[in-house]
């Protein structure tokens, strides 16, 4: 068992600067070497509306949320109506006393600390309010002021140069505070620190646009929309300095057919969105398997339908990825499992892309693409990044004798890139022969629905995209994909440790489904369920729908990332009720 | 862009046909528009490599398949955005992008401004037929409203069986000028040896050239009587240079029955989306070499 | 067996009018008290290409394109080089010599009518050529010349006055000229016709408009696409007849969205398209699944994915249907049959949008939407219409009290009208609460998704959706959907006449599923076979994502309709090879 | 429409509040904007049963939800081809469009020439803070070209870090007049009579009418001083039925750091979509009562 192993949630106003908190405490942790796991949870409002952030600490690998908060820090009464009930009994809570009024009746140790007295009328300047809060956790929790002032000094605060002084002064502050009041909330993390600059932090999408560059991308064009936003934003920044282009276009469908384009002509490309975003994408997502082109597509889902929620998260787009578009289009969906792979799997898709010269869904959610961890630095120099087939140097140069859709054994054709290749062709969303011809016979239409349809199965053979954990011969067997593998571990992991047989398969490829994987786990287990953050069960269905074999399903759909234990209760009941 | 080196055969004007056959209807104004393309690429002296031409769908959008060069024929509507990601992708590439009035203006017309303001250089030419051709003759954005138009079409009086069109018709040449085109053409489809000079010119500019291909459907809107009358070159001295009288000069001319043909508005002070990406560039990476992404990653560490 | 089935194709250049010829033959066949199927294979280009029309007549219901011809009529070589091979041993082909040269290397009576060289030469008006052709075919199938002077009178030949005495006298002459030459190709249709005058001639498409109509539609808004245009031209003129409101819109994104506000302000709205339409209408469908509104968006599917075969029919847009659109966004997805069954099951798809406050997706196809056939006058005095369900006279009228999103017990909510009831609200494609306010709380999205869900599910439960034929203990089991049915009925119905226990389970319903009756079939017969016109198995795998049951295949995917013959020999192989 | 008859009392501007409390941050335009329609619905003391708010997504997609009224609060970019819905199907409903610059300029730009050229009778008021707000401060369309916008900024700086941004600036009013909208106007937040006059002159053009809300957003671009600066109401002796000199004001008012307020452009000589369809109820069934469908299964017998 972990010896530290702590959850600690800040909750304030929206536009309070709370989730600054929140990034910076978890970085403060991470550089101690500690494993972090964090949770946001944002209203939709810019300002306004409860926003709060969640930092859980362990001294081994943490992979869920947290079940109940071990030291709740609001700022206010709403928050502090709204969250005292999941503090865990024993817990420790730290309010604002000229905000919020304690509710003696909780089981709780109630720590007043009038954050927004102090830092008017002692700090006197409101922006270093929540440097004077991410003082008042760093002291209660044991990390020394010098390594406190090192990360407001070093982190996103530190770059505003005109508050680095109130800032300072505001942490000094709460260090004070906190020894003059002689407060102690008896918990401590350990400040002994293994070496840890190896590590990065990283949030999903920071390691997702990171994996894409290391993949070789070099072209982006999007539109804004919550959660995905970032993605382009970082890119913004970072795509020019690899003298790669950027663009924000008007909409998502320029932004999918400008992907479109720039893939033609060569380059690797990316495209970020959400539920909506992706809704409107699929005809041009169609126009990509039509003309066998790489594209990858970044959806960050979010609570739908419509607009829905859009800053809560869900895995509810796996049908639309699946099957959205008309016609037989086929294409592969990935979806990484927390934010290490987000670096890695982004990378494997744009090498599946290329490799099979089709579109590839990268399925990510809200909770992933903003939550923080540590990871191991990628070693670039071992990454292996594939490079789309093309004309070989003993094929003819003459265009008319270049087959560009050419029916090979393994479905892939060679393609010529404008202005590099003299085997010009023209890339059509009609059905077309093997000479990229417009064909609209039987003969053509049934080879190429037949080329585009096995091309991608065969993508289903490629290792390393589903992964079995836990009893060989588990009684209960938990499926998930994506995001909600660590929760499912560690709540697996708790339910091994008292003894039951438990496993767990996890997917990263969803389409092509790695069938037989699936299959034999499901053989091997008494009782299989399939998890996953939404309400239909989308996941299940399509297993059943390759499978034929009847699962269970564990769904939740609250707009909230799983818990351990809520799928750790989900296991027990299982088993004591069958 | 490949220079006229001499060493480099002049090519001709079948050096760009492709081994497919036009499948348009007999009279069609695309096939004037398609020639006077291949020639002003035999002008260049193009290598078919180099250039690409991107179309949506619709009949002027079967064009590419009639050029000997890279093409790539997308969904409807997308020919901008999608030539925007070629020329990016490959600022080396001669890029032009077809497409008719229903494709760029109807459900391709949110794209318009946009490739405007971006001004990346490719030439835009759309094959103004004043109608939906390969859907069978439904009125376009560009159909004149009300019952005039139903006279010359058979197709047209099913959709627009009692008052003819009823919105009011968009006048494309005004719209670009005043999105900020820095280059607004107009030329017909029977002046062949007049268009390919102007698309040549179009393809020189550098950004975002505009060319208002006018181009007779006979078989759903037969236009080329009223339109033989009605086109007039532009005066020997015209102003390129004055943005709100190109405007003017185009708003109604239709009503008024006149097209006139030529290049309504030129600028070269309006610099290209590469243009202002070399000086991102010199910004993000100073000139010297692209950094690597490892570096990019200490920005984490 | 019936006395008289024969299929006559007639083929020419596209644009020379070939189309009428068949348009025609079939009406004045049908006027005849015959019973007809029409099929019609065009090129996607406007003028040039080869176009084809087929009538299959017989004196019983004949419900496939048929399965071979009997008497194929070409004007040039490449559509004689195409279709001789077609041509049933001991047929016959009436072809053009001037234009093409037969081969008599083929088991069919070959007939030579110089048409291109008679119009020109004798009937001076070039426009008059599909007339002479037309005059050939009846006097050659024993139409006597007063019933075909009729038909060009009345039909859209008529119509066009100035061409009206050289169209007689091309017929005239084609009568002559068959008389003369003595040309017998030995088959005769009965022309003591019983009245007819209660049957109506209506395509697919004919009859979804009137369907439309007859449920109360008044607004419709579309884009044009082939094959769904002609729903919009046909409407352009009826709608203002009745006092509706049609719009062409500048794309498909404003033509469901303009839907979804004509239908929020109380109208009964429809808009039709095809795939590609389909795609980029998802994200208008979801809201309104979210905002709960009636829709009807009708998709003439064709040949996909992308702009694929846009004048070829496929099933292939099932999956489109069934699912796409980000999140949880469950809608109704109907099919109808046949062209008869157009007029009813669009009528239905108004009442389920209506009663269910949720859009509903009529999948008909290119083939489907363009074939004529006679059918018996609806009763319009009889047809159920139902109406949404609104605030009562007993509700509250302060907006403050109403919930348009009430959880009721059968999950539908009373909706109140602009301009109609005080109870006004605001409709939002966020998430929202009962009072239709925005709410991200877990509570309102977990009832919210369960509302939506919940109600269309119960949408099952209506009844007429799903029909059995054939054998109750079947040693195949056909199940079909859509326009399917004809083809896979009359396989059916020969193998039963062989002796073959054969049934065949047909769904007009897909969405949500009528899984009962699938079951119960299923389990009825020792092999059940899904036989679908597209690549993948759409239905297939939907139906095992419900059922669980490993279900066999047949699938066909040139872009051409089935035969009988197609499904009828893969009875027999079934039941040959197990 | 409800006429102000003497039994009908009159409505003041808090009967139009819904209960939900505004959302939008402290200082944000967009209060401006819907007091200014508040009081506007007040001075016509419209019925909340006959008023429809469509709005798309965005801070300024909230409004609806603050009036007391029917609202639809739709996907980005769809206001306007919703509101023509809403508007046909019963047209004597009031129906307002709002909408912030991204929603109408950039994702639902191609809806605005053809909402413009159909003219269903609707106001279209676009909330113009020069900004994509909800999503937390991109560039918008409407976003002054180069690094001039940055300084206002904390978010632009995110996705345009280099050089601001590349693409030129779009002028929403020179496009709707050039579209040939009958009604052409500006106001600013901060001026929130003049707004409510306005507004309530669009609700009574008979088409289709534009209103650019000038409304800033401090939180992510904060305008208010140089804007305050700028604003000057159009001379008073502006002739606004002169099209051209409208789109030659407003084309470089920006650049030149002017915004003037008014009503640029107006006409009563474009018929309505309703008052053409008129027309064709005229022709379709010649003033006598509809057709029954029954009668149109005629045709097929
Ligand atoms: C998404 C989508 N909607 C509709 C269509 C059908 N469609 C094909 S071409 C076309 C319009 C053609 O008109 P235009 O762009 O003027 O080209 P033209 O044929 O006149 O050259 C339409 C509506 C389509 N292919 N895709
Ligand atoms: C299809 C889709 N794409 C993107 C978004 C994300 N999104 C919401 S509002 C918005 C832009 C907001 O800017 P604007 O329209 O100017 O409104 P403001 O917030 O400034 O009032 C965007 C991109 C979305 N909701 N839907
Ligand atoms: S339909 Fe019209 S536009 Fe199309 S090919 Fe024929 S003439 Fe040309
Ligand atoms: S972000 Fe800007 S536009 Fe949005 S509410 Fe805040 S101030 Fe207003
Ligand atoms: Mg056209
Ligand atoms: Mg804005």
């Amino acid at each position: 068992m972990a010896k530290v192993d702590l959850t600690i949630r800040i909750a304030g106003e929206n536009g309070e600067g709370v989730l600054t908190v929140g990034d910076v405490l978890a970085e403060a942790l991470a550089r101690l070497g500690l494993h972090i796991y964090t949770f946001k949870n944002l209203p939709a409002e810019i300002k306004g509306g409860a926003s709060m952030v969640q930092v859980r600490v362990g001294d081994t690998l943490v992979r869920s949320p947290g079940d109940a908060i071990d030291v709740l820090m609001v700022w206010n009464q709403e928050n502090y109506d709204a969250y005292i009930g999941e503090v865990r009994p024993g817990g420790v809570v730290i309010y604002d006393p000229g905000e919020c009024e304690a509710d003696a009746g909780h089981d709780a140790q109630q720590v007043g600390i009038p954050l927004q007295a102090i830092t008017k009328e002692v700090i006197k300047v409101m922006k270093s309010k929540n440097v004077l809060a991410f003082g008042v956790l760093t002291a209660c929790i044991g990390i020394p002021f010098e390594i406190g002032r090192r990360m407001v000094e070093e982190s996103r605060w530190g770059r505003r140069k005109e508050f680095l002084e109130s800032n300072i002064n505001a942490l000094q502050h709460a260090y004070d505070h906190i020894k003059e009041q002689g407060i102690d909330i008896g918990v401590r993390v350990p400040v002994n620190a293994p070496d840890s600059s190896a590590q990065l932090i990283m949030t999903g999408n920071d390691a997702l646009c990171m994996g894409a560059l290391a993949a070789g991308c070099r072209f982006y064009s999007g539109y804004p929309i919550t959660p995905a936003s970032d993605v382009m934003e970082t890119l913004a920044k970072a795509m020019p300095r690899v003298g790669g282009v950027l663009l924000q276009t008007e909409d998502e469908i320029a932004a999918i057919t400008s992907c479109v384009g720039a893939s033609f002509a060569g380059k690797k490309v990316l495209t970020a969105t959400a539920g909506p975003g992706l809704s409107l994408m699929v005809e041009g997502i169609g126009l990509a398997t039509m003309e066998e082109l790489p594209v990858v597509i970044v959806d960050v889902q979010r609570g739908g339908p419509s607009t829905g929620l859009p800053t809560k998260t869900e895995q509810s787009d796996l049908q639309l990825a699946l099957y959205g578009c008309h016609g037989e289009a086929p294409r592969i969906v990935v979806a990484p499992t927390n934010a290490e792979d987000c670096f890695y799997t982004t990378v494997k898709a744009f090498n599946l892309a290329e490799k099979f010269q089709v579109p590839v869904i990268l399925l990510s959610d809200q909770h992933l693409s903003q939550r923080a961890q540590g990871i191991p630095r990628p070693d670039m120099s071992n990454l292996e990044v594939v490079e789309r087939k093309r004309p070989s140097e003993s094929d003819s140069k003459d265009p008319a004798e270049f087959n560009r859709y050419a029916m090979t054994e393994d479905y892939i054709s060679a393609m010529s890139i404008p202005g590099r290749d003299p085997q010009h062709y023209v890339a059509t969303g009609l059905e077309h022969n093997e000479h990229a011809h417009i064909a609209y016979t039987p003969e053509a239409h049934l080879m190429m629905t037949e080329k585009r349809l096995m091309k991608v199965e065969s993508a289903a053979k490629e290792p390393g995209f589903v992964d079995r954990y836990g009893s060989d011969d588990a009684q209960v067997g938990l499926i998930g994909w994506g995001s909600s593998e660590g929760p499912i571990l560690e709540a697996m992991d708790r339910a091994l440790a008292k003894g039951h047989r438990v496993a767990a398969l996890i997917f990263k490829m969803l389409a092509p489904l790695p069938e037989a994987e699936a299959r034999a786990f499901i053989d091997s287990v008494s009782v299989a369920s399939v998890v996953e953050l939404n309400a239909s069960g989308q996941f299940a269905s399509y297993l059943q729908s390759r499978l034929c074999i009847p699962l269970r399903r564990f769904n939740k759909y609250t707009g909230l990332p799983f818990k351990a234990i809520d799928i750790e209760e989900y296991i027990e009941g299982v088993i004591n009720n069958g | 862009m490949v220079e006229s080196v001499a060493e480099i055969p002049q090519k001709k004007i079948k050096d760009y046909r492709s081994e497919v056959k036009p499948t348009w209807c007999p009279g069609c104004g695309d096939f004037g528009v398609l020639s006077a393309i291949q020639r002003a690429f035999a002008a260049k002296n193009l290598e078919p490599k180099d250039i690409v031409i991107v179309s949506g769908i619709g009949c002027s959008g079967r064009l590419p398949e009639f050029v000997n060069a890279y093409g790539i024929h997308v969904v409807h509507g997308r020919a901008l955005p999608t030539a925007a990601g070629v020329k990016l992708a490959n600022p080396d590439l001669t890029v032009i992008a077809v497409g008719g009035d229903g494709d760029g203006f109807a459900i391709g017309g949110g794209h318009v401004p946009h490739a405007v303001r971006r001004n990346v250089d490719i030439t835009y030419i759309v094959m103004d037929n004043q109608v939906y051709g390969l859907t069978k003759g439904q009125p376009s954005p560009t159909t004149p409203t009300g019952m005039a138009a139903l006279k010359r079409s058979t197709s047209m009086p099913k959709m627009a069986p009692y008052e003819g069109v009823l919105e009011n018709q968009l006048n494309m040449l005004a719209m670009v000028l005043v999105y900020g085109g820095g280059f607004v053409s107009r030329t017909f489809s029977s002046q062949a040896t007049q268009m390919s000079e102007i698309i040549g010119r179009a393809i020189d500019h550098n950004g975002f050239s505009f060319v208002q291909a006018m181009s007779p459907c006979p078989t759903f809107y037969n236009t080329y009587d009223p339109w033989k009358e009605a086109f007039v070159d532009l005066p020997e001295d015209w102003d390129s240079a004055d943005r709100i009288k190109a405007i003017d000069k185009v708003m109604y001319e239709e009503r008024d029955g006149v097209f006139h043909s030529g290049i309504f508005y030129k600028t070269d002070d309006l610099p290209s989306y590469l243009t202002k990406m070399d000086s991102v560039y010199e910004k993000a990476y100073g000139g010297e070499s692209v950094s690597s992404v490892d570096a990019l990653l200490d920005q984490y560490a």
